[in-house]
């Protein structure tokens, strides 16, 4: 059936600013989110500029005291996940690739997608406006824990923590909204003779993403109605003496960040999967595996949570039972990452930029989730908790699920996005010199760790045991590593500017792959296809074919 | 700017409407959250035993009928989506328009009942209790305020014989909403 | 290996061994994954492979490859569980008899300490009240009561390997046995406002006589306020 | 999507509601701990699930959907269980809360 879609021309305001258009909506979420990326990436630097020379002036900021250190660490923590990582993630990818690669027009709901953007851009504005009010920015780790965040009298930001607050719960609204679009998108829109094993796993991972943050949200959305009543009117839901309990708040925390995380992990583990078979024209090692692990995967991260609670007063006897499930979990992934190294078996890799960071993502995951078994572990994490060994773990997991396969995305879907190849000499540059940078922050942050220095202190030189000069020296050599890591991203940004206009022609399928959202023209124009495609086969069909004379056999194509 | 409903809203591929798949996905989404409230008030009650004493003052009898209101409401909304399936406007239109009532005369027992509540003193941040029983019932009562609404621009939907599948739609955010109160009614006045 | 830093309490060889015991396993699995995935990758790039063979991931000789390891780190997983909980019930659940009781209190940004003084009774009046200053007594075994004031703030002697958050409105019992003298670092491990920062605290672990000599120097004085280095 | 047969069906279940409301309201006035536990609470399920089943067609809905709403309320349930160990308790294993004298008004009966 012909797609009767755009009928009148409509204007820029309708086309661009208001527009329902879901390839447009990803990309006002994409751009947000680099928007947030820059801000959350200059808050790291001024505040590791402070802890590599203690009191010094930082150029573009000047002296860092202490209650502005608190709230860049806060909000560079709080805008890297919830204003980077998910709607970079899940929305701009989500939206830009459900509806191409499932072989429909647009997503089931238009108007609620465009709603969700205005909605999650309207949190980012009121996260950014808290950095302006009396007081300023929240400063109480973004974890929020109460009576610091729920007292105005303790944590000196009346405005700053309730700012902070509306914000997160807006945009977790946004991203209900946005999950109940995707989820529907999947479940009815599929074209037609595309069974569940023909989804691409990237698609089939952004939609569980959604499914586990809704299912993890509520909690906390109750919890983050209770916390802004305690902040406005001194109610006393988390306040011991009024009969509160703030451990009640840091389960219902929790509760939603071990699956939190989990939600962002899915989509970066379904990009690589699509660049990695692509580059390696291999097909997937065991699809059911993949996908099984994932769902897998996806459960046990609800019987997880106070892991991250051992000493913060749970009682010793639950410990035991969260230690358990938290080691348990890593064998669904230990089996996925085994299973996307197994792919590359008897593949023909070639390195293009994308494929060098969806390897890049498999290297640094790697000590990423071998390094948490460290914290799961309820005996270490006693010695572990909330010093610099655990910021190096979850670094070395978000940095490459938000960083890193963020990249292999773009450089993989530009050409689709705007018609444009980007340059690969210049992306070669970004990526080593992301990569290596990366690694010189983070390992001397693991060392330093380990020799017990904790989190979110301000100035080193109060512990005799912490300020010597060794680690001193480890501070300034990481601080060098994220100036390096930061002006690498100057020819990525070049480069994607630029490619705009400039980049190589790149036509409908420039990589040779077999995904549906290659049918279409590129840069796809509203309503997607001209033809609406009908599904064929698996995502996956790479690799020496019998009778056929490519290496690869689009999901459209009849024979 | 008319906006084209795309080709993928009339997919079906699990063969539910995807205008029913999306309100089902929000009936989840809801259950969790009031799932979390409610859990945490259980905790705290099992705790603070005293609550009992703050919940002597809670009004039962304006309880009880606002939970014989909303069963009441529920019928009319199921009668409303049965004449809406059969196609019949009017009678579609007019349990609607009942259903509607029965909403605006819950948050008029409710109103009432606060309003008398506060004058004697329990406000919410009295105690604990009260800070509870005030978010849960009034997170409850916009949840209310939401779908009276709603159903007000379906009914004239309704009416022209419109969109007829969205009285089913409302009706089972309605019953959710209904199922929301049954539980809180016991939880909020009968734990004596 | 001693990467870590030194160990002053009785259970930190504990806790240390069990850290070593989960490098050697994770450790191992991390570089025959890093080894395999960067073989590959050489082995298989298009300069060496121009054609790639279709695989679907299901026949029996690969599958095996995969899930041999799989099993084996299942096995890892269990082991690594077995000392976990043997760590964690010595230190957090199964207390041994303690010779002495101090209180620890945190209040926004300083720590306040209970010794019980010379009559080895806390509660007594010649208890000794301590700011950002604990002193304690070599091989004695040590229960501390630890309450909060304001905010959650978190008790950790890393050379203890101790650490055990605050919680206000609870009081929460732990124990340490120090084994080694010397001045060591207490440091707070959860963000509590502006000044989470300076609250640290130094600990000065005496031997029996030196202790005994402190006593009496600050018997009765109360609370001493030493400036923080 | 068939609506049931006829409208007096949902009028007698409408009924059976009532009746269920009427015995969880009058079984409290019992003040019987046990009795007030089956009357308000046990009922409440159970009109949960005929609203369920008979007003919302989840009998002849897709399995899915009562999957999903299922496991919805299963991670509440979790959460209940994971957290009511350290809220629910004045005290654990090695810890206690320090009860503060909340002003307790006595009822007056």
């Amino acid at each position: 059936m012909s797609n009767d879609h755009d009928h009148h021309e409509q204007s820029i305001w309708e086309k661009y600013i208001f527009s329902v258009d879901h390839k447009v909506i990803g990309m006002q979420y994409l751009f947000t989110g680099m928007l947030m990326a820059l801000i959350g990436g200059f808050f790291v630097y001024v505040f590791r500029m402070q802890l590599a020379f203690p009191g010094a002036e930082v150029l573009g900021w000047g002296i860092v005291n202490s209650a502005e250190y608190n709230a860049l660490v806060t909000n560079h923590g709080s805008i890297m996940i919830f204003w980077v990582a998910m709607p970079v993630l899940i929305a701009a990818f989500g939206n830009f690739l459900i509806p191409l690669m499932i072989g429909c027009d647009d997503m089931v709901f238009p108007r609620l997608n465009r709603l969700s953007y205005q909605i999650f851009l309207i949190s980012a504005l009121v996260l950014i406006a808290s950095f302006f009010v009396q007081g300023g920015g929240f400063g109480g780790a973004w974890t929020a824990y109460p009576p610091l965040s729920a007292n105005a009298n303790y944590n000196l930001t009346p405005w700053g923590s309730i700012l902070w607050l509306v914000a997160v719960a807006l945009e977790f609204v946004a991203f209900l909204m946005g999950g109940i679009n995707f989820i529907t998108t999947l479940m009815n829109s599929r074209a037609p003779g595309m069974k569940m094993y023909d989804i691409p796993i990237v698609v089939w991972m952004i939609v569980l993403a959604s499914i586990l943050f809704m299912a993890s949200v509520g909690p906390l959305i109750a919890g983050a109605i209770m916390l802004l009543l305690d902040q406005t009117m001194s109610i006393g839901f988390f306040d011991p003496a009024k009969g509160g309990d703030p451990v009640l708040w840091q389960h219902l925390f929790w509760f939603f960040g071990h699956p939190e995380v989990y939600v962002v992990l899915l989509p970066a583990m379904g990009i690589v999967a699509e660049v990695m078979t692509t580059f390696s024209r291999k097909k997937l090692f065991a699809y059911k595996t993949v996908l099984n692990t994932a769902i897998a995967t996806g459960i046990l991260s609800f019987f997880v949570w106070a892991h991250h609670q051992f000493v913060s007063g749970i009682d010793p006897r639950m410990a035991n039972i969260f230690t358990v499930t938290t080691v348990i979990i890593s064998i669904p992934i230990a089996e996925m990452c085994f299973v996307y190294i197994a792919t590359l078996y008897k593949g023909s890799i070639e390195f293009t930029t994308a494929m060098l960071f969806a390897l890049a993502f498999l290297v640094e995951f790697l000590l990423g989730g071998v390094t948490g078994i460290f914290l799961g572990a309820s005996g270490s994490d006693i010695y572990f908790h909330d010093t610099y060994f655990v910021l190096a773990h979850f670094h070395y997991t978000f940095v490459p699920i938000a960083i890193i396969s963020v990249f292999a995305a773009i450089y993989y879907w530009y050409p689709k996005m705007f018609g444009r190849l980007m340059n690969e000499t210049l992306g070669k540059i970004h990526f080593w010199g992301t990569v290596i940078s990366f690694n010189i922050i983070f390992i001397p942050l693991f060392i330093l760790g380990a020799s017990g220095q904790h989190r979110r202190i301000y100035n080193y030189e109060n512990f005799p045991q912490l300020a010597t000069d060794g680690m001193q020296n480890l501070r300034v050599v990481a601080t060098m590593g994220l100036i390096a890591m930061l002006v690498s991203q100057i020819p990525f940004l070049y480069n994607f500017v630029t490619s705009w206009k400039k980049g190589k022609i790149a036509g409908n399928n420039p990589w040779k792959a077999n995904t549906l959202e290659w049918v279409a023209t590129s840069p796809a124009p509203h309503g997607n296809f001209k033809e609406l495609p009908t599904c064929y086969r698996g995502p996956y069909e790479y690799g020496k074919m019998e009778g056929r004379k490519d290496d690869y056999w689009p999901q459209n194509e009849e024979s | 700017m008319g906006i084209v409903q795309p080709i993928a809203t009339r997919r079906s591929a699990t063969g539910i409407l995807t205008g029913k798949l999306a309100v089902w996905w929000l009936i989840g989404s809801e259950i969790v959250i009031f799932g979390g409230l409610l859990a945490s008030y259980i905790m705290m009650r099992l705790l603070h035993g005293d609550w009992a004493n703050e919940a002597e003052h809670t009004n039962v009898v304006i309880g009880a009928t606002n939970t014989f209101v909303l069963l009441t409401s529920s019928l009319f909304v199921v009668l409303s989506h049965y004449w809406a399936e059969k196609g019949d406007r009017d009678k579609a239109f007019k349990y609607m328009w009942l259903t509607i009532l029965g909403g605006a005369l819950f948050l008029c027992f409710k109103s009432y009942e606060w309003t008398h509540e506060i004058a004697q003193g329990y406000t919410i941040s009295k105690s604990l209790f009260w800070s509870f029983y005030y978010v849960a019932a009034g997170i409850h009562g916009l949840h209310i305020i939401g779908g009276v609404v709603i159903m007000a621009f379906i009914s004239f939907d309704l009416k022209k014989g419109k969109n007829m599948h969205r009285a089913e739609l409302i009706g089972l955010y309605w019953h959710f909403v209904d199922i929301v109160w049954i539980f809180l009614f016991p939880l909020l006045y009968i734990a004596k | 290996m001693n990467f870590l830093i030194e160990q002053a309490s009785s259970f930190a060889a504990d806790i240390d061994g069990l850290i070593i015991i989960i490098a050697v396993l994770a450790g191992f699995w991390f570089f025959v994954a890093e080894f395999v995935l960067f073989y590959f990758i050489f082995k298989y790039s298009r300069k060496n492979q121009a054609q790639s063979e279709y695989i679907t991931g299901e026949e029996p000789e690969l599958v095996k490859w995969v899930h041999w390891p799989h099993i084996a780190v299942l096995v890892c997983d269990i082991v690594i569980i077995f000392f976990a909980v043997k760590v964690w019930y010595n230190v957090k659940q199964d207390f041994p008899q303690p010779d002495e009781t101090i209180r620890v209190v945190g209040y926004q940004w300083s720590w306040k300490f209970v010794h019980p003084g010379a009559d080895k009774q806390l509660g007594t009046e010649d208890d000794i009240e301590m700011i950002d200053e604990l002193h304690l007594k070599v091989n004695t075994t040590y229960h501390f009561k630890l309450e909060s004031e304001d905010v959650m703030h978190s008790f950790s002697i890393p050379v203890f390997r101790l650490k055990q958050d605050a919680v206000p409105g609870r009081v929460i019992t732990g124990w340490f046995k120090p084994i080694k003298t010397g001045q060591y670092d207490i440091q707070c491990a959860e963000m509590c406002g502006i000044g989470h920062g300076i609250m640290g605290s130094q600990l000065y672990v005496e031997s029996e006589e030196d202790h005994n000599k402190w006593i009496q120097s600050v018997n009765g004085q109360g609370e001493t306020l030493s400036q923080v280095q | 999507m068939s609506a049931g047969s006829s409208p007096k069906k949902y009028v007698k279940v409408w009924f059976l509601l009532l009746v269920l409301f009427a015995i969880s309201v009058i079984g409290p006035a019992f003040e019987i701990r046990w009795l007030t536990l089956i009357t308000a609470f046990g009922i409440a399920g159970v009109k949960a699930f005929v609203v369920a089943k008979e007003f919302m067609h989840l009998n002849v809905e897709k399995k899915i959907v009562s999957y999903m709403l299922g496991s919805m309320f299963l991670a509440c349930v979790l959460f209940y269980f994971g957290v009511a160990g350290d809220v629910m308790n004045s005290k654990g294993q090695h810890w206690e809360k320090k009860v503060y004298k909340v002003e307790k008004t006595k009822a007056s009966h």
